[in-house]
């Protein structure tokens, strides 16, 4: 059930160049249904539409749930002023995440690029819980803009791309995946649409599925700011409602 | 309180409705709260066939707005007649019909077909800004938008609604032409035609380029159109554009609506057409109105001194 | 990086400058900072006789905007000729004079009389919504916007920039009319038009009832319109309406605007302009511009593709 | 010397029902030339407009000034959940005051209607200071209402006046008037202009000045807003920079 809520923000760290962490109390923490859901942050009055985020974590216990974000405009950039023990409007929890309680899988690899790469924590930790083996690659612009790389190593095993070579292998996460597919049954991707075309290309034959962005307006079904093509009769899915995780060939990517 | 008001077709508990394209068919809001509690919804626009509307993206932020260019995309009017319309008959909230075409012809089918059913008015979205076709031209040119609502009042008894847009040099004469060609009431304001740029990519943000601007920037345009519309033509208005708050209301009853609808801050909050109408009798006894009646074009009651005065 | 722009009698050392009304005559900007830095100075507008304006209030705030009605107060085509272009000529900025008037006749003399002293370039105010008489009118109709354009370019060599009112349906053909009439560029936007009421009076905020709304409200309708004019209109345009930083300059830049003009964002900060001035530079090289002329008209060139990509 | 400055707040109290008042720190203190000057605030980003508050108060060994503003609307109510170390956008010390330096008075009667209070105090102080003899007339709605007539009560005799009697006189400023105006030889009054229409006429015989409020766009005499008509030849005058002091005759007040 989603719900607009005034959120706590319990702690708020930087965790890696421009990227923060948000942990944020409060009963939507309850309702998260499963990994690949996302809020929608109204940062402030200032700024007219909400900003959707994934939850990249959740604690049941403490009703919290964790935010991993990058300043890329204005209103990420207001956010970072927001302190512990402040309020911040937040909906959700919202759309379709990743079908955890249908998915036949023992061997999971998450694809997750830059900011992409926080659902697929979340995502990684159920799979684990569930006794999944898991393999991460996770891709970034440069060693400053990593960030989380221990977590998902407590998840198993994880290959870390960076453009320049800074960190890890020289290049993109597509560059490791051909090594790695044979190996797994299902793949998890999650960041630029550039990324998710070239994974879709080089996973045709595994099946997985793909978190997608868009700019969104109501974020909750209602106002089609957000479709996408897709392949069949009805011609477009949404975003915030249908997905934003779909099967790669259900959806054409923009 | 009383927060009734009479319009044709329309006999709303309240004078607050979530407005066209802002809301879809009503479905996903009722999660938040019990559509009940609405004077009316109207729906998406109707068009002939299934549109799919505009490459994305669609939106962008504004200071104080948003721009959209969805593109009217509707699973058509007789999906909406097959799905829609009776999930929102299920509540007794009166539905306005937001009827859009590209050419007179479909919108006069459109309104034909849902003429049959139990929608109790028609939105006739002349004004919508992302439809390449000719829905510019029908809401800009008062010669097109005459013949539009005539067709339309020739095919259904159902009243209409003539959703004008700001988009003009002189908003009254737009209305004139309306009112000669039969409406029943106008709807204004729709969304200003705009434009922003990305510096990082050096494109417009919004693929269609030019998208509608609507929000908290858009009331000025809006209160003052309503109020030069109110002076000059004898027709119901149903006003929006930027309604965030109980004054805002206030503001819109004060120019000469008699009723409202809450458009992008529904994007905002999801239960603010219900917080407004729980809040619309005290705001209204707050300043002195006795009804929403009372209040509706009192701008112009040059009669009127107020008795509230500083320090 | 090389800020200079190359207008039609103004050649600037940089494209920013104060808009007309928003600035006065410079004397209350020159406590804050040297007028020098300035690209240009558009002077508040010059009617042939003194004129009182109108009855207060005279402005209302609005959501990230504001509405005015000043009724074009101005000590008069003589008076500015002696006590305020004298001023402005201690320093090296070239001057801009704003020129108004309720019939072309009025326009027409202004002009004259400002033809013998040193300002570099006329920008004739045919959109000034507080004037009762016909400033509306000329702004509204290609054809008088076309005669006032083409009178006042008959008595005069001064470059002449048309300041263009947003409140139409079709700017390309007020654009185009001015074209036609030898105007030697284009200054967009003026205010749109709007009202505020206030629920515990009851009555407009502003005595004159409507006001221009400006500020970043506005933004997106102005950042259309000159994209619109720039794809129809070979002449250059001078861009306004809610500039407040410098990404803002750049999107109208991107949009076609050769230059541009900061109007009510003095009021919040009257160093605005001197700051963003500061600031061009590296704002231009953190997008990849290499001057200001790079950067003009961008939007439309579809062979750019940009190199900055997310993530 | 003008300027805009991001004063520190120091302190902010209710004194009154919806009146507080504001102590801030800056360097604009030492520029305040005369009572009766004000700044020109900017709440916060979200309110485009700035607004006039007159200066209460001049503390230049601290380098403060007082504020004492009532909660009229948006803005106003907004600025109440500033905090002591906030900073706020200030545009000041603008206008002209009371001409003190010129003023030829021994005994010295301060006529204050709500939120005109303000000004005064800072005038009655500096008027003590040259050893005039002050007297005060102070009027407000309601004893809730009512602010700062102890500090009043330092400079000299105070009469209170009331609306509804609950502190005071009962009635309006003008009902103690008529018994004073003989045993004074100045005049200098601020509040709401149908107070001061009747201060005008009833002092009509008395030399005096009244400070006069409108609304205002740049504050700094550019944008020609705040303009009052004039008895003489240019017609007008600028409240914001000619302003907002003048001589009863000097102007007409709408
Ligand atoms: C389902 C989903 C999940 C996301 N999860 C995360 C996450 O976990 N961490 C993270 O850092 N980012 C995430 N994003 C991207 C994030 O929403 C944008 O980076 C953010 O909205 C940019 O806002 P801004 O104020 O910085 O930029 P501005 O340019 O000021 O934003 C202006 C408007 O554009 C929208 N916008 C701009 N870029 C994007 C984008 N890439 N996607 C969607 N809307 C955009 C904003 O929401 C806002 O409405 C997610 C996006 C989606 C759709
Ligand atoms: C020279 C001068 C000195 C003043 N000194 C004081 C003072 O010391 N204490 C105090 O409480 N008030 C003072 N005022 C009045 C104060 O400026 C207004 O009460 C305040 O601006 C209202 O703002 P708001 O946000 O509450 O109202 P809103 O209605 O939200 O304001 C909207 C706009 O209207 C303007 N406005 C509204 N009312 C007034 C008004 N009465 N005068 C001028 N502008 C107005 C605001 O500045 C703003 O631009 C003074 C006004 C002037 C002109
Ligand atoms: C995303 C979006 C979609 C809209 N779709 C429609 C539509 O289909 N038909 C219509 O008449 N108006 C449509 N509008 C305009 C609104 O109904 C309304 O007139 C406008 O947004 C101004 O109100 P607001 O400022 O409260 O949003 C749309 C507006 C938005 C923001
Ligand atoms: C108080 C005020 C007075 C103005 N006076 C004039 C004027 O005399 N002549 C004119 O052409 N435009 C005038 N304008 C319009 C501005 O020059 C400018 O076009 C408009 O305000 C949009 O820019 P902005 O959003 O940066 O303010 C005035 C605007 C304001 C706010
Ligand atoms: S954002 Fe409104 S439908 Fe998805
Ligand atoms: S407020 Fe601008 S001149 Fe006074």
């Amino acid at each position: 059930m989603m719900q607009r809520e005034w959120m706590r923000i319990v702690k708020h760290t930087e965790v890696a160049r421009d990227t923060y962490q948000l942990i944020l109390n409060g009963d939507v923490a309850q309702h998260v249904r499963e990994p690949g859901q996302f809020v929608h942050v109204q940062v402030s009055q200032e700024y007219f539409l909400r900003r959707p985020v994934s939850i990249a974590d959740v604690n049941q216990d403490e009703s919290t749930i964790t935010l991993l974000y990058k300043v890329m405009g204005k209103g990420t950039n207001a956010l970072t002023g927001k302190k512990a023990g402040d309020f911040i409007d937040v909906l959700g929890p919202g759309g379709k995440g990743f079908p955890l309680h249908d998915l036949n899988t023992q061997q999971a690899l998450l694809i997750g690029g830059g900011i992409g790469v926080p659902p697929l924590h979340y995502l990684g930790k159920k799979l684990k819980e569930k006794g999944v083996q898991v393999t991460s690659v996770l891709g970034f612009q440069t060693k400053e803009d990593a960030f989380y790389v221990e977590k998902f190593k407590e998840l198993g095993k994880v290959f870390v791309t960076t453009n320049d070579g800074s960190l890890g292998t020289k290049g993109f996460v597509t560059n490791v995946l051909p090594d790695l597919k044979d190996r797994i049954d299902t793949f998890f991707s999650c960041g630029p649409t550039v990324m998710l075309r070239a994974v879709k290309e080089e996973m045709c034959d595994v099946p997985g599925y793909i978190s997608i962005e868009e700019r969104m307006g109501c974020g909750i079904g209602a106002c089609f700011a957000c479709v996408v093509e897709s392949n069949d009769d009805q011609g477009y899915r949404k975003i915030c409602c249908d997905g934003p995780v779909f099967r790669p060939d259900e959806v054409i990517l923009p | 309180m009383n927060t009734r008001v009479e319009l044709p077709g329309l006999n709303l508990k309240n004078p607050v409705m979530p407005a066209s394209g802002c809301f879809g068919f009503g479905r996903e809001f009722a999660q938040f709260y019990d559509l009940s509690h609405l004077g009316a919804v109207i729906m998406k626009a109707a068009t002939g066939g299934k549109r799919f509307g505009n490459v994305t993206p669609r939106v962008a932020e504004t200071s104080s707005g948003m721009l959209n260019a969805i593109g009217l995309q509707n699973p058509g009017v007789e999906g909406i007649i097959a799905k829609e319309i009776p999930f929102l008959e299920t509540y007794p909230t009166p539905i306005i019909a937001n009827v859009a075409g590209s050419t007179v012809e479909e919108y006069v089918s459109v309104a034909e077909k849902l003429s049959e059913t139990s929608v109790s008015a028609f939105e006739l979205n002349i004004s919508c800004p992302n439809v390449k076709e000719g829905g510019v031209q029908f809401g800009t040119d008062p010669f097109l938008a005459e013949n539009v609502v005539r067709e339309v009042k020739d095919v259904s008894d159902v009243p209409v609604y003539v959703k004008l847009s700001p988009n003009v040099a002189d908003i009254v004469s737009m209305a004139e032409a309306c009112a000669k060609a039969g409406a029943d009431g106008l709807s204004m304001i729709n969304t200003l035609t705009g434009m922003r740029i990305d510096p990082k990519t050096r494109r417009p943000i919004i693929a269609n380029k030019t998208g509608g601007l609507s929000g908290p920037a858009i009331k000025p345009v809006a209160i003052r159109m309503i109020y030069q519309v109110y002076e000059a033509v004898d027709l119901p208005i149903i006003g929006m554009g930027g309604i965030e708050t109980v004054d805002d209301i206030i503001e819109y009853l004060l120019a000469g609506a008699s009723a409202v609808a809450i458009g992008s801050a529904n994007f905002k909050n999801p239960l603010v057409c219900k917080e407004l109408i729980d809040q619309l009798p005290e705001g209204l006894k707050k300043y002195g109105f006795e009804s929403v009646n009372d209040a509706i074009g009192g701008a112009h009651d040059e009669t009127y001194s107020s008795s509230i005065s500083r320090s």
